[in-house]
């Protein structure tokens, strides 16, 4: 890509009438998306609490096998994209699309940070047997229903990887668009939008964090 | 766009087959929603169709057990996923909400699209299913049953799954729509009820098919992986899924019979010519119902064997929809008083409406009587309930919607003659085919039954008899409205001399845009003028 | 365009922000990696159970930290992104509540039914097949008459 | 027998049924009253206020009285709170069994039924006193079912993997369906059962000699076993005469070499029999599907011996 074009004004899609009807619009639209996908997540998390409730001994076994020194990292790298996402936002309502594009970068480093992490955790588990249901094969544990700790586990953090890939392929998205469009004051939607979508995955995580590293 | 094309009628604004799949026009994506959620019901008919005529006569009949629970799913699966769900809000609710906001199209007309195709993706992938074995779960997917890795069950989870998500960004968009879109002068109260029915939809539609998504995505890691959630031979526990379940489809039934309501009040206000009674009770109890209706689903596990504690809770709560409904029946009875009532097709739908949805919501408060419910649950009473309000009032206000509206959408009046014969006809059918099914439930007859006691022979017969004078009504109601497209008469801009904007301010049909300048509303939805004595 | 939202706050307060996400994550593991047997006069609740009030309540701070600043409700003027989130944690605290009345209180009229009936669990299955490693053949399951 | 079947409710049979059908009939009459009420204003404002010109406007606009809309909110929230009351007294009368009732462990599975008794042996019927309140405390070994009396009015989910109870008090004597209603799969609707209400001194009897016969008492191993094939449910789907079942036929079973899903075959000997009926899905014969459900822990040595016996009969 050595041509580059340079980044051109937004237009107000054809059936809004002006930029704040566009701006308050899509934002409206993505929090409704955002509580769909909390509400998916929250069933999720409350049918954790619920096994929980009813496997205590099971989650204090399950989590005893889970590296609270990981989860940690995780949440550090987590928390860090959050900023510099928040700040490529910051940066686009200023205009300045350098900038812009050097925060998204960070974010998707520290978000592949959190990918590599999650790959040693994961290998971690494969390499010990614990796996979900008939394919569990660790050994030493005690409670029959350990094996629903790691199915509960796979499944709430394999739904989370799945959207902090999708979260990422928005800031490459933004990424191209930043070379297209001109980022102002009134008009920063991909980057706001796409924060708004990695700010879901962080309260996500700060809810599946504690939930199966923390608490017994 | 040049000005000029911005002022022809939608169907003119471009042509070719490909104008039509790559189409933002929410009434284009209207008019393809109901050609395929018409289609569907009538598939899912057929269905019934076979099971009813199966049911008729003694065994052994000409289908085996297997392909009965095969055919009893797939009308479940077909009426609920792909048309009642998605039905009115998809079909009426696109086409009329941005005309009846005076807006130019829905907040996000892209997604619109898109909903659209997930839809059609989700029913391929139903359709599909049908060639990898017979699911045989029943909609309702119960584990362990739905666990035993049939590859037909599979494919429908994943078929709902991706329906859910086109219902949840239908829903977004309604509600964007209506909060950021409306005209100049379109305050909150001076909205049809339609668009406030829609609005309470659209809130169920987001805040509920997520839990339904990811129950169906944890029956099929369940069925992959078996990760013991669900599966109590791995100690999972089956009525977990069941809440689960639950929580999104008691909900759902009130995506289904709300925009019903929304309905009925156009179709009841302009044929009698009055403003609707009581218009904010009607416009808040739709509100209320959604509140009320996430609190609720307990109530399809009180022999489940939940705790007896969570049953009485549930079913104090349970009541509590019973009011709202009441307030609607009466309001809408009490909106015919005074006014001048004219018995068109679309208004012999609307009473038909109020006859079988006050049947419907009176078994509902039979059901949550907990006692009672222990007899009757599970067996033809509850699917007789269902179907009175799911077919009886959803599926009856949306024909009535239809013929209401068919003017609008296609510029064309239908035969009014045979419209009302065949909606004479729907409602002897209907009644014909559902009452018996509520006595011989009382009676204790179970529902998803291939054999039966011969003493229910007769109600079965009744009701296969009844199921075709119901057919015959709909697709009479059917071909009327289609032969109407060639030889209708062209239809005036406001045949029926209604005040709500679609019909005050729009052409029939209606320009690219909607209306060649944007309205402004001076007056409620619904006033009308009085006669001088 | 005075009133979009996300203007109004300083770059200094994304960093406050960010900061005091950290302590409060810090404060989480600390919470959950502190021995129990150190709190004295704490003997009228499960401690398990207060560390896991503390914890829940630590990262209830963080969402509402992460909602009002990183995702902006705090500066709108429209209150109606904040309603629908708080509509989700209510929805969900009813999901769970009812379903809790369900879980929580099976058993309250024959509360000797609740056993669980003899099911192989897989965790069983695969002590099993290591103890079997060493001992040969897998010897089967005594036979356990119902009642 | 006399009956007391009305055009709404099956006959009536346990203590419960009348709390129940009086329950149903309050709410019927209430029902039908706002049923008829509404059509009633409906039909009656139809026909009053028919547009009679096409031009015809409303005769008057109310659109609002707080009277009315209060009064209809609530009338039926008071109404709808006495039925609560109502439901949740029986129901709890209907869920707490009194502390003299005897306990029947009910097995269900797909797809019969099988009642066993304290005593030691097991029915393919319940057999109860009448007079005498029963516990059944009931369990799954697959799917959901549901075991319900419609003359009793008794009804519970069949639930795998744990317990779940209902009671009754048969007032009268007689023979009673029972049904499974809970969807559970091809033969849901064939999963009948039927309840015999006895007089007490029938039932001692009954008991005494069940629990002779359930030894095998006076009866040869293959005579037991024949009894074994229809109270255990294997007749819902293997059957004695070669007819084809979902499972297979067992005539001419003994001896020969079963095909196998998995490619391999094995003779049907006596061990075969054994391991297919405790743990089915290891031996699928080639041609059916492994959904047979497991009887390990459910049936005893001696039955398995009676049904090998049965089988070797079945030439």
């Amino acid at each position: 890509m050595a041509e580059v074009t340079v980044p051109k004004e937004h237009e107000v899609a054809h059936h809004f009438d002006d930029l704040e009807q566009e701006f308050e619009s899509h934002r409206l639209g993505m929090w409704l998306f955002i509580a769909s996908e909390i509400m998916m997540f929250g069933a999720l998390l409350v049918g954790g609490l619920l096994l929980l409730y009813k496997f205590p001994a099971a989650f204090a076994e399950g989590r005893a096998h889970l590296d609270w020194r990981l989860g940690t990292l995780n949440t550090f790298f987590l928390l860090t994209s959050g900023l510099t996402m928040a700040l490529a936002a910051w940066h686009a309502q200023r205009s300045e699309q350098d900038k812009v594009r050097r925060n998204l970068l960070l974010s998707l480093a520290f978000a592949t940070g959190f990918l590599i992490v999650k790959y040693f955790e994961y290998s971690a588990k494969f390499h010990h047997g614990l796996l979900p249901g008939n394919a569990f094969s660790g050994h030493g544990f005690t409670d029959p229903n350990a094996h629903v700790f790691f199915g509960f586990y796979f499944v709430a953090t394999g739904l989370h990887v799945l959207h902090v890939l999708i979260g990422m392929g928005l800031m490459v998205w933004c990424l191209f668009v930043s070379r297209k469009v001109k980022f102002t004051r009134a008009y920063y939607t991909p980057v706001e939008q796409s924060g708004l979508y990695w700010a879901l995955i962080d309260l996500v995580w700060i809810f599946l964090f504690p939930l199966l590293y923390l608490v017994a | 766009m040049s000005a000029h094309a911005e002022n022809i009628n939608y169907f003119k604004a471009s042509k070719g087959f490909m104008s039509w799949l790559v189409t933002v026009d929410h009434k284009r994506i209207g008019l393809m929603y109901l050609a395929s959620i018409l289609l569907f019901f009538i598939t899912g008919g057929v269905y019934a169709g076979l099971f009813r005529l199966e049911l008729w006569g003694p065994l052994p009949g000409f289908i085996s057990p297997d392909t009965y629970n095969h055919l009893f799913t797939m009308h479940g699966v077909i009426m609920v996923f792909l048309v009642v769900v998605p039905g009115i809000p998809g079909a009426l609710g696109n086409f009329l909400l941005p005309l009846q906001l005076g807006a130019k199209d829905l907040a996000f007309p892209k997604l619109n699209i898109t909903s659209l195709y997930l839809y059609w993706i989700g029913a391929v992938i139903a359709l599909f299913s049908l060639t990898q074995g017979r699911a045989d779960s029943g909609w309702t997917f119960y584990a362990p049953y739905s666990l035993s890795q049939n590859p037909a069950v599979l494919w429908m989870l994943v078929a709902a799954f991706i329906l859910g998500f086109s219902s949840i960004l239908t829903g977004l968009n309604f509600i964007v729509t209506i909060h950021k879109m409306r005209a100049p002068g379109m305050t909150w109260f001076r909205m049809p009820l339609f668009v406030w029915a829609l609005y309470a939809t659209g809130i169920m539609q987001v805040f509920a098919t997520p839990v339904l998504g990811i129950t169906l995505l944890l029956l099929l890691m369940e069925n992959f992986f078996r990760i013991g959630i669900f599966d109590p031979a791995l100690g999972g526990d089956p009525l977990l899924m069941q809440h689960f379940f639950w929580f999104y489809s008691h909900p759902a039934v009130y995506i289904i019979v709300v925009p019903a309501f929304g309905v009925v009040s156009e179709l009841i206000a302009t044929f009698s010519r009055k403003d609707i009674f009581g218009y904010k009770f009607i416009a808040f109890s739709s509100v209320a119902i959604t509140i009320i209706g996430f609190l609720v689903w307990g109530h399809h596990m009180f022999v489940s064997g939940q705790s007896e504690v969570a049953d009485t809770i549930f079913s104090f709560l349970t009541f509590f929809t019973a009011v709202p409904s009441a307030i609607k029946v009466f309001n809408w009875t009490t909106t015919l008083y005074q006014g001048s009532i004219k018995l068109t097709t679309p208004m012999l739908y609307a009473l038909q409406f109020l006859f079988n949805f006050t049947i419907g919501g009176l078994t509902g408060i039979v059901l949550g009587i907990l006692s009672v419910d222990i007899h009757l649950h599970d067996t033809y009473f509850v699917v007789s309930h269902f179907h009175y309000v799911a077919m009886g009032s959803t599926m009856i206000a949306f024909i009535g919607g239809i013929y209401y509206w068919w003017p609008k959408m296609t510029g064309r009046m239908f035969n009014e003659t045979w419209g009302r014969l065949a909606a004479v006809l729907v409602f002897l059918g209907f009644n014909l085919t559902f009452f018996a099914q509520l006595i011989m439930g009382s009676q204790g007859s179970p529902r998803r039954y291939y054999n039966y006691l011969t003493e229910f022979q007769i109600y079965h017969q009744i009701s296969t008899a009844g199921i075709v004078v119901l057919a015959l009504g709909l697709f009479m109601a059917l071909f009327n409205l289609l032969i109407s497209l060639k030889n209708g008469a062209i239809a005036p801009q406001n045949p029926w001399g209604a005040r709500t904007l679609e019909w005050t301010h729009a052409e029939t049909p209606p320009v690219l845009y909607n209306f060649t300048e944007t309205p402004v509303v001076t007056q409620g939805p619904y006033e009308y003028p009085t006669e001088k004595v | 365009m005075e009133n979009l939202p996300g203007h109004t706050y300083d770059i200094k307060v994304l960093v406050r922000v960010y900061v005091a996400l950290l302590v409060l994550a810090g404060g989480m593991v600390v919470v959950s990696l502190a021995p129990l047997e150190n709190i004295a006069g704490l003997d009228w609740i499960d401690l398990h159970v207060l560390k896991g009030l503390v914890i829940f309540g630590l990262a209830t701070i963080m969402v509402s930290i992460v909602s009002g600043f990183l995702m902006g409700l705090r500066y709108e003027k429209s209150k109606l992104n904040t309603v629908v989130f708080l509509g989700n944690f209510a929805f969900l605290a009813l999901f769970i509540v009812f379903t809790w009345a369900d879980i929580g209180f099976r058993g309250l009229v024959y509360p000797s039914f609740e056993e669980q009936l003899n099911w192989e669990s897989p965790v069983d299955k695969a002590n099993k097949a290591h103890a079997g490693e060493s001992e040969e053949a897998e010897e089967a399951d005594p036979e356990t008459p119902a009642h | 027998m006399e009956t007391t079947k009305t055009f709404w409710l099956p006959e009536q049979a346990s203590t419960f049924a009348d709390a129940v059908d009086w329950a149903f009939g309050l709410y019927f009459w209430i029902s039908l009253f706002f049923f008829a009420l509404i059509i009633g204003l409906i039909t009656y404002f139809v026909l009053r206020y028919a547009r009679k010109r096409p031009e015809q406007m409303a005769s008057g606009q109310m659109i609002h009285n707080t009277m009315l809309e209060l009064s209809w909110t609530i009338i039926p929230l008071l109404i709808v709170m006495g039925l609560f009351f109502i439901g949740m007294r029986g129901y709890w009368h209907m869920r707490v069994a009194p502390s003299d009732a005897v306990t029947i462990d009910v097995v269900g599975r797909k797809w019969s039924w099988s009642f066993d008794y304290t005593q030691g042996f097991s029915n393919d019927t319940l057999v109860v006193p009448v007079h005498q309140p029963v516990r059944l405390r009931v369990t799954s070994t697959d799917v959901l079912h549901s075991f319900f009396i419609p003359a009793f009015r008794a009804k519970a989910d069949v639930i795998p993997g744990r317990y779940h109870s209902l009671w009754f008090e048969a007032t009268r004597t007689g023979v009673f369906p029972v049904l499974c209603t809970q969807y559970c799969g091809t033969n849901h609707s064939f999963m009948l059962s039927a309840v015999k209400v006895l007089e007490r001194e029938e039932y001692d009897e009954w008991l005494k000699g069940a629990a002779e016969a359930a030894g095998g008492g006076g009866m040869t191993p293959a005579e037991f076993g024949a009894t074994v094939y229809t109270k255990r449910g294997c007749n819902a789907c293997h059957s004695p005469d070669g007819k084809p079942g979902i499972g297979p036929t067992w005539q001419g079973l003994w001896g020969k070499s079963r095909p196998l899903t998995n490619g391999s075959s094995v003779l049907a000997d006596e061990a075969y029999i054994r391991q297919s009926i405790l743990e089915p899905p290891t031996q699928v014969v080639a041609g059916f599907q492994p959904i047979m459900p497991p009887y390990k822990g459910i049936i005893s040595d001696r039955e398995i011996e009676a049904v090998i016996a049965y089988i070797q009969t079945l030439k």
